[in-house]
């Protein structure tokens, strides 16, 4: 297809919540491949840059281009859907009545299933298509360390071990592109560990892109590529990560200048 | 269970055949070993279990209290009754059509409630039984207002050549028995399917399946009408058996009935709706003994249930179900 | 024409005040408890009762009726508070709504039980009308917008200064945070209970004088018209709350005159779902601001 | 879910579970040699406003006969059975009466819809149902010679009271220009339609229609329509309580001894008139019993039952005690309580009530006197009793 357009293109977006600012004309692009990170210090809008992009709140002005087609203003369940591009939340949240295995059935239902009627069925068809899923999710709760307590409610699991199971439902649509909201926050190191390694492996044997906004600066510094900064809603500078980190504009942003 | 944990030391004798054996005879015999007034009352748990089953649909499996319940039974009873009284239409003919119009009305009243949150949800189907019920009252020409519909005809079948009518209490209860078991099987089937799982994800969580590309706001109307189209079928039998239907149909009364069917018996278990409508019919009933302080009796039994049985009786009815199948 | 808009616009704040001393009990209950409260309307009949009882058992005026019919609802709702409403912290929406009907129950039935069934009427209270720039009103209603100007700025007092009502508008923002600084919820739960069932039972025995009928399932309508004040209110909210019931008030005043006293009872919900479509948090705020 | 349901409250939820599937379908112990009387009414809820009435008169009425000996040396047994004014509950309460109680003979309900719903009932087990408070005229247009055998109606139509109540204002008071003020339920718009009927005859005219919602507090809006609209006189079909809410609010607008109430709603009892005098003077109102009604059974009924429940009695209550009155006389002239024979005796009878003589038509309607009464000087004065045979529509 568009092999040499971005993955993904967001121009000039903007939102406000009252007065305040959140965003303010901010443009990116993200190349197929790639593992792009946003950061900046707390309140600089990249949360809901983050909510704009992905249909969760709507932009004030802007565009967002995923893959050539035009998806502003489409709903979060439409861009997951249709456009393949997922994304996490800040808090980590799984399904936490159902155990690992469902959470990934889940995920993967609407992109097995072309659509609403369809997944009312009960046939032969429908129960292949979940046979399918549970393999596919077997395989991703291996892969995430998560086969021993793959039959307990996810509300009874560790932080760190539900975040595993948020990111293996986010790889079970064969999705685009991931944008991942602060994913190593609140997790003990070890799992850190798993999650970097996770991520890697979904993007190169994947050949799944990401966007990931992050604090811990040793793990940006080590997965990303490229990286954009925003402070107080607009984008302060772009660059590459080894480059980035000895900005003085974004030493002083972060130090609160 | 997996096959890789242990398997249970003493395996007790699995009784649960025979039970479920036994629960089958005394569904089928139960016109025959009791009174009519057992079957009367068997008949009123299985009318209130339709509304109940979809209510549990809305509440249990997908998370929304929803209290328009008895709306929708109004609307489906009303449909039902004129059919009948006006067109002498066939018993199927007159289900079918309480369903459909009760499903339909629910479209035009979901799009809006369900955009509303929790509280706000609550007292806006809340609202539609209050103005169904005013509806009822001054759309004169149509509902014969505060008159209602009396002398409704007992339900005929015509299948070809061949037409037999129900009378009798006894062959009621065959119906609505026939009638209650395809609904169990009907909501058994909802439930086991894809979208039950997207039910059960918007109740856990619906941001969260939002981003999983579910379609929630569009679940949500579905099973809003579904939900609908339950009591409208139920609403057909009421209106059947008791060949009365007024305004009073559309009563706050109903709904709580029915909020008292799934939560008493346990909101997302099928089994729990089917225990709670036999629960809330028999212990109302049971009641009866002490006619001066019933409804307190009642009430208290309800603050019982909050606090000594915050998931209904569902739970106690798996462990006694394991129980007898010696699994521990 | 104009005078009787005017006129019925007079009546519906006369009949908004009624609801509003009604709801804003609700509703600071919703807002500690974040449950719909749907035995409300039962302490407005307790507060009738016992000031019935009062005149026609005791012998007293109807002043101290007034005392009578508040303090004997003060000691329901606190046995009810300590039983029920203080465990209902943090428990889910439905059991919130099933308790408080089998309290409403209870409360309804056992005064028919003890009281007997049939309507009674209610004697006492400052019926002559009176006459005020053109309109002609019980001195009773004027006694009720007084009262409800008074609780109203008074409860706006206490919300802003005393313990009480900071700790309720602590609970009201975070139940968490406030048992890690140590402000014992459902204590305060309690007392917002009492204080809001005090308040409907005030309510109800103001109101006697005119309602004249007295029985024990008169509080189920007097909670399904409060329902949709205290949403469009916005739950929690007490200025809100008086905003609301007095929109509602005088909706109903202009419906029965101009469209059928028999939508009056619709007016409420139709409002509200109307309300609701334009605005789904409701006409004020729904943070609860106490 | 976790270790809340132990043992113990596995025992407690079988105990309550077995308790609740046993104990009401067990029979009661059978009383040989007693006739046995259900009552089935609203005794909960907002209904059991009428309700309690209703019970009470009916209690009041099965003790003095029991006092007195019984009825042919039998004594009566009455159950009570609640039906919160509901079609479902007051059917399930008919059932449990006529199959776990055994009774032959129901009273009920108040709510004419209950009433609709038990008939059939009562049919198909062959009990008889007399009714004794609901005025849906089609009760008795499906009974008797209109289909079920079993109903009996100790109560006047709306038709009836509407007509007299037409008639006596335009004729006698010389009102043309009418305000309907009803309650909205099936009595209170099916007298307004009757009236409607009427009116015409009589060259009246309606000005303005409303109907309350039963548990209405406030008038004062629609009673400022009427002012203005100048309506002479308010056509009020509605509840008894309702009515001192009423006049009250007609005092508080300045409309009292301006506009006349006229219908039903008893105008006429000393608590009524005493709560607002002025709006209730000239009020005419047609009634099936007053309480001041002069003739020494009644006045026997009002003084025993406000000393038994220190209230004074309303039209519920009465209704009730005679229609127990009234089957007592019919299984005394059946010389048997054998139902069947019962039943042909009340279509014969002809019973002495307190008011005058009741019989019953084909449709098994009781021909009642109905009372027309003005209240003058503060006391209501009888202006004639009047019974009209009901015209049943062709079908």
């Amino acid at each position: 297809m568009n092999a040499h357009l971005p993955l993904l293109e967001i121009r000039n977006l903007s939102k406000s919540y009252g007065a305040v600012k959140a965003v303010n004309d901010v443009s990116i692009h993200i190349d197929r491949g790639e593992i792009a990170g946003l950061i900046g210090p707390n309140g600089s809008g990249k949360s809901t840059f983050f909510d704009c992009s992905t249909g969760l709140a709507r932009p004030d002005t802007g565009t967002v281009i995923l893959d050539g087609q035009d998806i502003t203003g489409w709903s979060l369940n439409r861009i997951a859907r249709e456009g393949r591009m997922l994304r996490s939340f800040q808090k980590t949240v799984t399904f936490k009545s159902l155990d690992a295995e469902e959470n990934l059935v889940i995920a993967g239902q609407m992109f097995t299933f072309p659509s609403i009627a369809a997944t009312f069925g009960l046939g032969k068809l429908s129960r292949s298509r979940i046979e399918g899923l549970r393999e596919r999710a077997r395989e991703l709760i291996k892969m995430a360390g998560l086969w021993d307590v793959r039959h307990q409610p996810a509300g009874n699991l560790s932080g760190g071990q539900q975040k595993l199971i948020q990111f293996a439902s986010m790889l079970m649509p064969e999705p685009k592109l991931i944008l991942l909201d602060e994913p190593m926050a609140g997790i003990n190191p070890k799992i850190i560990e798993r999650v970097v390694d996770t991520i890697l492996y979904a993007n190169k044997s994947l050949g799944v892109s990401f966007l990931v906004i992050e604090h811990n600066i040793d793990v940006v510094t080590s997965i990303c590529q490229r990286v954009v900064v925003l402070d107080q809603g607009s984008k302060l500078v772009e660059g590459l990560a080894h480059d980035i980190i000895q900005d003085q504009r974004v030493r002083e942003a972060y130090l609160g200048g | 269970m997996s096959l890789t944990e242990t398997v249970p030391q003493a395996r007790r004798r699995d009784l649960r055949i025979p039970l479920a054996v036994v629960l089958i005879v005394v569904a089928l015999g139960a016109p025959y070993m009791g009174s009519r007034y057992v079957t009367h009352s068997l008949i009123i748990a299985l009318i209130f279990m339709l509304p109940a089953h979809g209510l549990n649909l809305l509440v249990g499996y997908t998370g929304l209290l929803s209290l328009a319940q008895a709306a929708f039974f109004g609307i489906g009873a009303y449909t039902a009754g004129l059919l009948a009284v006006t067109y002498g239409t066939p018993f199927y003919v007159n289900l079918i059509a309480a369903a459909l119009v009760s499903g339909a009305a629910a479209l035009p009243l979901g799009i809006p409630a369900l955009r509303l949150r929790s509280t706000s949800f609550v007292m806006c189907t809340l609202g539609f039984v209050i103005i169904g019920q005013a509806i009822a009252k001054n759309w004169v020409s149509v509902t014969r207002g505060d008159m209602g519909l009396s002398s409704i005809p007992k339900p005929y079948f015509e299948l070809g050549p061949l037409s037999f009518t129900v009378s009798g209490t006894t062959n009621f209860y065959y119906l609505a028995l026939a009638v209650g078991v395809l609904a169990t099987l009907a909501v058994w089937a909802i439930v086991r399917s894809p979208a039950g799982r997207n039910m059960v994800a918007i109740r856990e969580n619906e941001t969260l399946a939002e981003s999983l590309g579910v379609p929630t706001w569009h679940y949500k109307l579905i099973v809003f009408m579904i939900s609908a189209m339950f009591a409208g079928v139920g609403g057909c039998l009421y209106a059947h058996y008791l060949t009365v239907v007024s305004p009073l149909t559309f009563q706050m009364y109903y709904s709580t009935t029915m909020l008292i069917i799934v939560l008493g018996g346990g909101a997302g278990m099928i089994s729990g709706t089917v225990f709670g409508s036999l629960l809330f019919v028999g212990l109302t009933e049971a009641l009866r003994v002490a006619p001066e302080v019933r409804m307190i009796a009642y009430g208290a039994c309800l603050l019982v249930l909050v606090f000594w049985f915050k998931q209904g009786f569902a739970p106690l009815i798996n462990r006694f179900w394991n129980a007898i199948g010696g699994v521990k | 024409m104009l005078s009787t808009v005017l006129e019925q616009v007079v009546n519906g704040i006369v009949t908004g005040s009624v609801y509003a001393i009604v709801a804003v009990g609700m509703t600071m209950i919703f807002g500690v408890l974040r449950a719909i409260n749907f035995a409300h309307g039962e302490y407005y009949m307790l507060g009738t009762f016992g000031a019935w009882f009062a005149i026609d058992y005791l012998g007293l005026s109807y002043e101290a009726s007034i005392v009578v019919g508040v303090l004997a609802t003060i000691v329901v709702a606190y046995v009810v508070g300590q039983l029920v409403m203080r465990r209902m912290v943090g428990a889910p929406a439905e059991s919130g709504v099933l308790a408080t009907l089998g309290i409403a129950l209870i409360l309804q039935n056992t005064v028919i039980f003890v009281f007997g069934g049939g309507y009674k009427f209610f004697s006492g209270g400052y019926i002559e009308p009176i006459s005020i720039f053109g309109f002609s009103l019980a001195q009773q209603r004027i006694l009720i917008l007084v009262v409800c100007l008074v609780v109203f700025v008074g409860l706006e007092l206490m919300v802003t200064y005393s313990r009480l009502g900071m700790a309720m508008r602590a609970v009201s923002q975070n139940v968490e945070c406030c048992e890690v600084v140590g402000i014992d919820v459902p204590q305060v739960v309690l007392r917002t209970f009492i204080l809001g069932a005090a308040l409907a039972a005030l309510s109800g025995v103001l109101t006697a004088p005119v309602n004249v009928s007295v029985y024990g399932g008169m509080g189920e309508l007097i909670t399904f018209k409060t329902l949709p004040i205290i949403i469009m209110g916005g739950l929690g909210n007490v200025r809100g709350t008086f905003f609301a019931a007095m929109i509602l008030g005088i909706a109903e005043s202009l419906v029965a005159t101009y469209v059928g006293l028999q939508f009056r009872d619709t007016v409420g919900f139709a409002t509200l779902i109307l309300v609701l479509m334009w605005r789904p948090h409701g006409l004020f705020s729904t943070q609860a601001r106490f | 879910m976790t270790h809340q349901f132990n043992r113990r409250m596995l025992c407690i939820s079988t105990a309550i579970l077995a308790i609740t599937g046993s104990v009401p379908f067990t029979a009661t112990a059978q009383a040989a040699d007693t006739i046995k009387l259900g009552i089935v009414a609203p005794m909960s809820g907002p209904n059991a406003r009428y309700g309690g009435f209703s019970l009470r008169g009916a209690e009041l009425a099965v003790k003095d006969i029991n006092d007195a000996g019984g009825v042919n040396g039998t004594k009566i047994q009455l159950f009570n059975a609640d039906s919160q004014g509901t079609p479902v509950e007051g059917v399930s309460a008919t059932r449990r009466l006529i199959d776990q109680e055994g009774v032959d003979f129901i009273i009920g309900d108040v709510s004419s819809s209950v009433t609709l719903a038990m008939q059939p009932v009562a049919e198909d087990a062959e009990v008889l149902l007399l009714n004794a408070a609901s005025s849906n005229p089609k009760i008795t247009y499906q009974a008797g010679v209109g289909g079920f055998k079993w109903t009996y109606r100790n109560y006047p139509t709306d038709e009836n009271r509407a007509l007299v109540v037409a008639k006596y204002a335009a004729e006698q008071r010389g009102f043309t220009k009418f305000a309907v003020l009803s309650v909205d339920s099936d009595y209170g718009r099916s007298a307004i339609t009757f009236t409607k009927k009427y009116l015409p005859e009589f060259k009246g005219q309606i000005l303005s229609e409303d109907y309350y919602k039963e548990g209405e507090v406030d008038f004062r809006s629609v009673l400022a329509k009427i002012r203005d609209n100048g309506a002479q006189a308010i056509i009020y079909y509605g509840l008894a309580d309702t009515t001192p809410i009423l006049a009250r609010q007609m005092v508080e607008l300045g409309i009292a001894g301006k506009v006349t109430l006229i219908g039903n709603g008893e105008f006429n009892t000393e608590k009524t008139i005493k709560s607002a005098p002025t709006a209730l003077e000239g009020a005419v109102e047609a009634a099936a019993w007053l309480p001041q009604f002069d003739s020494p059974a009644s006045k026997a009924f009002v003084e025993k039952f406000t000393t038994t429940y220190k209230e004074a009695p309303n039209n519920h209550a009465y209704v009730h005690w005679d229609t127990v009155n009234l089957l007592a006389a019919a299984i005394k002239q059946a010389g048997s309580a054998d139902k069947s024979k019962v039943r042909d005796a009340l279509s014969k009878i002809k019973y002495k009530s307190p008011v005058g003589d009741v019989t019953f038509d084909d449709h098994n309607q009781a021909r009642l006197p109905m009372i027309l009464l003005q209240i003058e000087k503060g006391v209501p004065s009888i202006k004639g009793a009047y019974s009209a045979d009901i015209q049943y529509p062709a079908k």
